[in-house]
């Protein structure tokens, strides 16, 4: 007996070493380690690599690691070389907690995350606490509500998406009923609660709100109940697959009311699932996706990302990688002038104006940690498997 | 409710229900012959329909010659599963068992991950994706293939074990290891052939739902789950009952979306499969096993 | 009055009748055995006895109770216990635990007095303890205590589970078959321990296909035939009784 | 007598020492992050502690924990942000409904077997994990609860994972405390007499259908008082920390280490908790690690780490003739 409890305190004492060594190993590796002169600012960042919401933080990860190596090439910041420290939250916010504990203990002076709205729900006291600037990738309203001193987020709020598919639908469409059908998921439900709170303010009715699971097969039953509505349109709200099943099933029961996404199926894979049915198919989405309806620098600036990022991953990057991008480089410019003393940073970051970035040019204020605004989500049109602008003056 | 309606509910049901049904089924398959509760099920029906989509796409080939080499590659990986981590396994405690097929679903679950990406996949369906309209619903193509294999391999399963030597030697290893052993049968041999025919099975349900519904990596769990949610309710060791399970539990889903909440489905659909279970502990169509003394 | 009193007896599985309208009775301090031919409905009659099946139709009254329908735990509160055919030993503990668990129904600490670890918990533990070690010893396992029960071969399977049995404290003790498996030298000793528990005051109802030991030891027994009771008497008039060397004796013959 | 004793004294000193160890652990860390892993670790034993008394020594599956861990997250995070209440409440209302919880759905479920009950108890996780989702009024729906507030007493706060760390120590040996003397008592024996066989055990006079719910309700409270103590130190909770995935996970734990024996059920939650700590560097490669891992363990030790480290010690003494060949046995064969 008790040879056996010395025996479980050695295993738990000895793996727990080896954990805690492993861990900052690992971290390590995956860091840029190039030789500086100056210290190194350390940004730490807490993405879904894995897990459910690894489709929106894989991107981020990549474009994080890429962007952190250009900036290092070109001679870092001021001297500064760029480490980033990156912490894998499997999508559960629990792991998100214990993250960023780690990033802190290794004196980040900023923290770039999370991917979902909960993992940057989970981190914003801590961080607070910590007072250094929390780069938030997530839409969710009540990430940048207060206390907000610390956060800023680069995703276009939930409010920016949903108030341009409601002026289309006011404007461009002229409807006054359409229905919801939502991912469970905290991205669908945001984007859920938003249209229910900005539709009426716009004269629209919401006739029918029906949700998925992330995994579900099949959303025939929920179309039939929208089909039996008098719904004008409908606007799913969700990542993908979901989206793309919807708008086959959507086909197969022979619905014709038009079909209105969100930025989350602003990627090829949703053209590439849904096929045929994607024909027509109406999105909010950042100017990075049309880069023609971007002006001058910022069609310059998407331009390059999307050609340095296909040419590193062989991929083309989403919506969510334009994230990290702004993150990161908004972060870069606020230290080139602030250095890493944190209050200087964060009122860097405030100061922020005209930011070009893949997802909107960004205007921090000291009340506002959005930073993007309407103007720089645009309505995109699927058109023989390609996107194009759909202007607002079309119909008109 | 109109009619249409109800019956698009019902349709929608099925799709989905013989779906489920095709999953339990393989859950059968192995319980019958180890009673054992196989956890990477799911991830057999993912590795089908991801083969048969690099079979297709990646290699060209096609459909008719994808989809039985993709049946038969899950089916290999099935007795490797079996060889390397059941068959030492055989004298321990079902639930290590279980843990077991556990690790082995997260193992292939990520390694489908690494090799196929994260974004899920199709393939085109069968015969074409023209809705065929009945009574005011419609339903597609793909949907009838997947309830005509269903039948098909219920009825050929039922054969099967009621018939030939093969399935009469699967159930007598299930019911006494030892005895069967004794009567000369090579249970270890039927076990093995059990996760082959599961496997298969599973991998079978995946290549007929690809076009259906898509796969990536991560769906086995989620299929997994419904399955064995099917199995259960019909019974865990009746073929038909399974079948049976899996649509009931299909069409509760529907319905519940229609009648209720499509966000409380799920809960609704788990709520009904407590309450049969309370009033049937062995599922509807489960045998109600009594211990001798 | 007898002990137990079983009167018009009925099982029936779906419709399957497993025990036919089934009388006896057993009176203290006697030994009696229940016989029979495969399938004749003995350990069903067990079954009921102990309150693992609930009786179709039909009384069992034990000491003026009518125990019939009564769950399991209860009977075995009122002064009833039972050994298996198939041995049902805890696997998972060692020999001496398997018969600490028969003192659960005469000892009380509950959940929470457990969980806190009180004196009187403690205290309790180790009566039961030195009562199961001398039930060992009186089957003769007292050296094997703390062997894990699972090793045991099966003539000891069943030594095991008559003091287990016994750690109950039952006024009637019931033995399904419990020389199967022994060889005749262990047969021998089952015998003296029978005897021995007798002589401690416990009436003993078995069932048994080992005629001779069954012939030796009864007072009396019950011959049970496709679930009907065929005679009932001393064991000397039932080896005499034509229909019962018909139905039963003369198969048995044949077998052997 | 003698050997009970004996055996009550090295319990009481593997107590002790384990105790010890544990409280000065997070000396030799200055680092919030080491304690945290430490805090979930606490937090994932006493859950595990609470499943394997159901699991190891009742012998009752159950792939629904996660709902409990979930729901007592979730009443503290409602008492304390929604009503304002102390947090003692928030932990007290925690346990009284998981109790409550649990020992409702414990007569109907508790009845089923096998795979059957396993079903049953998933069934009913994925119910709550729904009711997390959709009652949005009251959890939050999918952005769940923030600002929960800290634990204190008497003013002072458990507010620094250093601080917190104690509170959860103390609670974890005091489950210890709770599972060893139960495993080894009248109760204890009654719950491996059910495993062992129900209806020897019903004929020994156990009331088995209640010690199954009693048992079951024991450890839902377990993880009831886990979940509570998760709140108050994230500060924040939302459905996806109490998915199928974690009720698995924690089954994983009592099967790792080895079932019916009170540490391996630390073995195994210590194990689990710090490889996927350890793992989580390796990002794409971090799962497959883990399933070959947990598939080679499995295979190679079926006992469980507990189990195959007493067969290993047993072989070692042979060796070396620490003890004679008889007393060798036992332990082999266990």
């Amino acid at each position: 007996m008790r040879k056996w409890i010395v025996l479980a305190l050695v295993l738990s004492l000895a793996l727990f070493a080896l954990g805690c060594q492993g861990a900052t190993k690992q971290t390590a590796s995956s860091s840029s380690t190039v030789e500086a002169k100056k210290e190194a600012y350390k940004i730490g960042a807490i993405v879904s690599v894995t897990g459910p919401a690894s489709p929106l933080g894989a991107p981020e990860k990549n474009t994080l690691l890429l962007e952190v190596d250009k900036i290092n090439k070109a001679g870092g910041i001021n001297g500064h070389k760029v480490e980033i420290l990156i912490e894998d939250d499997q999508s559960d916010p629990k792991n998100a907690v214990t993250a960023v504990s780690k990033l802190l203990s290794e004196g980040v002076i900023a923290i770039i995350g999370g991917t979902t709205t909960p993992s940057s729900m989970a981190i914003k006291p801590e961080i607070a606490k910590a007072k250094i600037p929390q780069m938030a990738m997530a839409a969710g309203i009540p990430i940048t509500a207060a206390p907000d001193e610390w956060v800023f987020r680069t995703a276009q709020s939930d409010a920016v998406a949903v108030q341009k598919v409601i002026d289309y639908m006011v404007k461009t469409m002229k409807i006054k009923k359409f229905a919801i059908l939502s991912d469970q998921n905290s991205f669908g439900q945001s984007g859920t609660e938003e249209l229910k709170k900005l539709a009426p303010k716009a004269g629209l009715e919401i006739v029918e709100v029906q949700s998925y699971k992330t995994e579900d097969t099949n959303m025939t039953a929920q179309l039939t109940k929208i089909k039996g509505t008098k719904a004008e349109a409908l606007v799913v709200w969700g990542t993908n697959p979901g989206p793309a099943q919807a708008a086959k099933n959507m086909k197969e029961l022979g619905i014709t009311i038009p079909y209105i996404g969100s930025h989350g199926i602003s990627n090829k894979t949703f053209i590439t699932l849904a096929g045929p049915a994607a024909e027509g198919v109406v999105f909010p989405a950042g100017r990075a996706l049309v880069p023609s309806s971007a002006k001058g620098a910022q069609a310059e600036v998407i331009n390059k990302f999307m050609s340095g990022y296909k040419a590193k991953y062989k991929d083309n990057p989403n919506t969510f990688a334009g994230h990290a991008y702004d993150a990161i480089n908004i972060l870069a410019d606020a230290l080139k002038t602030a250095g890493s003393n944190n209050e200087k940073l964060r009122t860097e970051i405030e100061k922020t104006t005209g930011f070009v970035g893949i997802s909107g040019i960004f205007n921090y204020t000291q009340k506002d940690h959005d930073g993007t605004t309407l103007n720089d989500m645009v309505m995109v049109e699927i058109k023989d498997g390609k996107w194009i602008e759909k202007k607002a003056t079309e119909k008109k | 409710m109109h009619f249409d309606q109800f019956l698009q509910y019902l349709i929608s049901g099925i799709t989905s229900g013989s779906i489920y049904a095709l999953i339990a089924l393989g859950f059968t398959l192995i319980h019958n012959s180890t009673k054992l509760i196989n956890f990477a099920q799911g991830e057999f029906v993912m590795l089908g329909g991801l083969i048969a989509i690099s079979l297709y796409s990646a290699a060209g080939l096609p459909l008719i010659i994808a989809i039985p080499i993709s049946i038969i590659l899950v089916a290999i990986v099935g007795i490797v599963f079996e060889r390397l981590a059941i068959r030492p396994l055989r004298n321990s405690s079902n639930i290590t068992l279980i843990i077991v097929t556990v690790g082995v679903s997260i193992l292939l679950k990520n390694v489908a991950m690494i090799l196929w990406g994260r974004d899920p996949q199709s393939l085109p369906a069968f015969t074409g994706d023209k809705p065929i309209a009945l009574f005011g619903a419609t339903i597609t193509p793909q949907a009838l293939w997947v309830i005509a294999v269903t039948v098909i391999t219920v009825v050929l399963l039922q054969v099967f074990y009621k018939r030939s030597i093969v399935g009469k030697a699967m159930k007598a290893s299930a019911i006494n290891p030892p005895a069967a052993n004794l009567m000369g049968i090579n249970t270890s041999n039927i076990v093995m052939l059990s996760f082959a025919m599961s496997a298969g099975f599973g991998a079978m349900a995946g290549v007929l739902i690809t076009p259906i519904s898509m796969t990536g990596y991560s769906v086995g769990g989620f299929l997994g789950l419904k399955g064995f949610a099917g199995a259960v309710l019909g019974g865990l060791d009746n073929p038909v009952g399974a079948v049976l399970g899996g649509v009931v539990l299909g069409i509760i889903e529907s319905l519940s979306i229609g009648i209720i909440d499509s966000g409380y489905k799920d809960a609704v659909a788990f709520f009904i499969l407590l309450l049969v279970l309370f009033i049937r502990p062995s599922g509807i169509l489960g045998d109600k096993v009594r211990e001798k003394v | 009055m007898p002990l137990l009193e079983v009167k018009n007896l009925c099982k029936q599985f779906g419709g399957l009748t497993a025990v036919d309208n089934v009388d006896f009775r057993v009176y203290t301090d006697q030994i009696k055995a229940i016989i029979g031919p495969n399938g004749a409905g003995k350990t069903t009659v067990f079954n009921m006895l102990t309150g693992v099946d609930k009786p179709t139709s039909g009384k069992i009254v034990f000491e003026g109770i009518d125990i019939s329908g009564k769950k399991p735990h209860v009977i075995t509160g009122l002064g009833i216990s039972r050994t298996f055919q198939n041995t049902q030993i805890f696997k998972n503990m060692s020999v001496v635990e398997n018969v600490m668990v028969g003192r659960h129904i005469r000892t009380k600490n509950g959940m929470l007095k457990c969980m806190i670890g009180l004196r009187s918990a403690r205290i309790e533990d180790s009566e039961s303890m030195d009562k199961a070690c001398s039930l060992l010893k009186l089957v003769g396992m007292e050296k094997k205590a703390n062997k894990s029960a699972d090793d045991l071969p099966v003539g000891e399977r069943h030594l095991l589970e008559i003091a287990r049995a016994l750690a109950t404290e039952p006024k009637l003790l019931l033995l399904d078959e419990p020389a199967a498996g022994l060889n005749n030298e262990e047969t021998g000793k089952l015998a003296e321990v029978i005897y021995k528990i007798r002589g401690g005051g416990v009436t003993v109802l078995l069932v048994e296909h080992d005629m001779s030991l069954v012939m030796d030891i009864s007072d009396e027994v019950v011959v049970l035939n496709f679930g009907e009771k065929i005679a009932e008497g001393p064991p000397l008039l039932i080896q005499q009784d034509g229909q019962v060397i018909q139905a039963y004796l003369g198969q048995a013959v044949e077998h052997a | 007598m003698v050997a009970v004793r004996a055996l009550l004294k090295t319990r009481r000193t593997g107590l002790a020492l384990y105790g010890t160890a544990m409280a000065l652990l997070p000396l030799m860390f200055s680092n919030d992050y080491y304690v945290k892993v430490l805090i979930i670790l606490g937090i994932n034993i006493l859950i595990v502690l609470g499943l394997n008394l159901l699991m190891g020594y009742a012998g009752q599956v159950s792939i629904g924990h996660a709902a409990f861990y979930g729901m007592g997250a979730y009443a503290s995070a409602i008492v304390t942000t929604k009503y304002g209440m102390s947090p003692w409440f928030g932990l007290l209302a925690s346990i009284i409904l998981g109790g409550i919880v649990a020992y409702g759905i414990a007569i109907p479920t508790l009845r089923l077997k096998g795979h059957y009950l396993a079903m049953a108890t998933l069934g009913f996780a994925e119910i709550v994990h729904v009711l997390f989702l959709q009652l949005k009024d009251i959890t939050g729906g999918t952005d769940g609860i923030s600002g929960i507030s800290t634990l204190s007493i008497a003013g002072f706060l458990f507010d620094s994972p250093q601080k917190l760390y104690i509170l959860v120590w103390i609670v974890v040996m005091a489950g210890l405390i709770i599972s060893i003397n139960l495993a080894n008592s009248r109760v204890g024996r009654a719950l491996r007499a059910v495993h062992g066989s129900e209806i020897a055990a019903a004929s020994m006079g156990i009331d088995t259908a209640k010690y199954k719910i009693q048992i079951f309700v024991l450890s839902a409270v377990f993880a009831c008082i886990g979940g509570s103590l998760y709140a108050h130190m994230a500060g924040f909770v939302s459905p996806d920390s109490f998915t199928l995935g974690v009720s698995i996970t924690l089954v994983t734990m009592v099967v790792l280490g080895g079932m019916a024996n009170v540490w391996g059920a630390i073995i195994g939650a210590s194990t689990l908790t710090i490889l996927e700590e350890y793992l989580k560097g390796y990002e794409d490669f971090n799962m497959v690690i883990f399933g070959l891992i947990l598939v080679l363990v499995m295979v190679f030790m079926p006992q469980g780490l507990y189990g195959a480290g007493t067969r290993v010690i047993g072989l070692i003494k042979r060796r070396f003739k620490l003890i004679p060949d008889t007393a060798g046995e036992e332990s082999a064969a266990s």
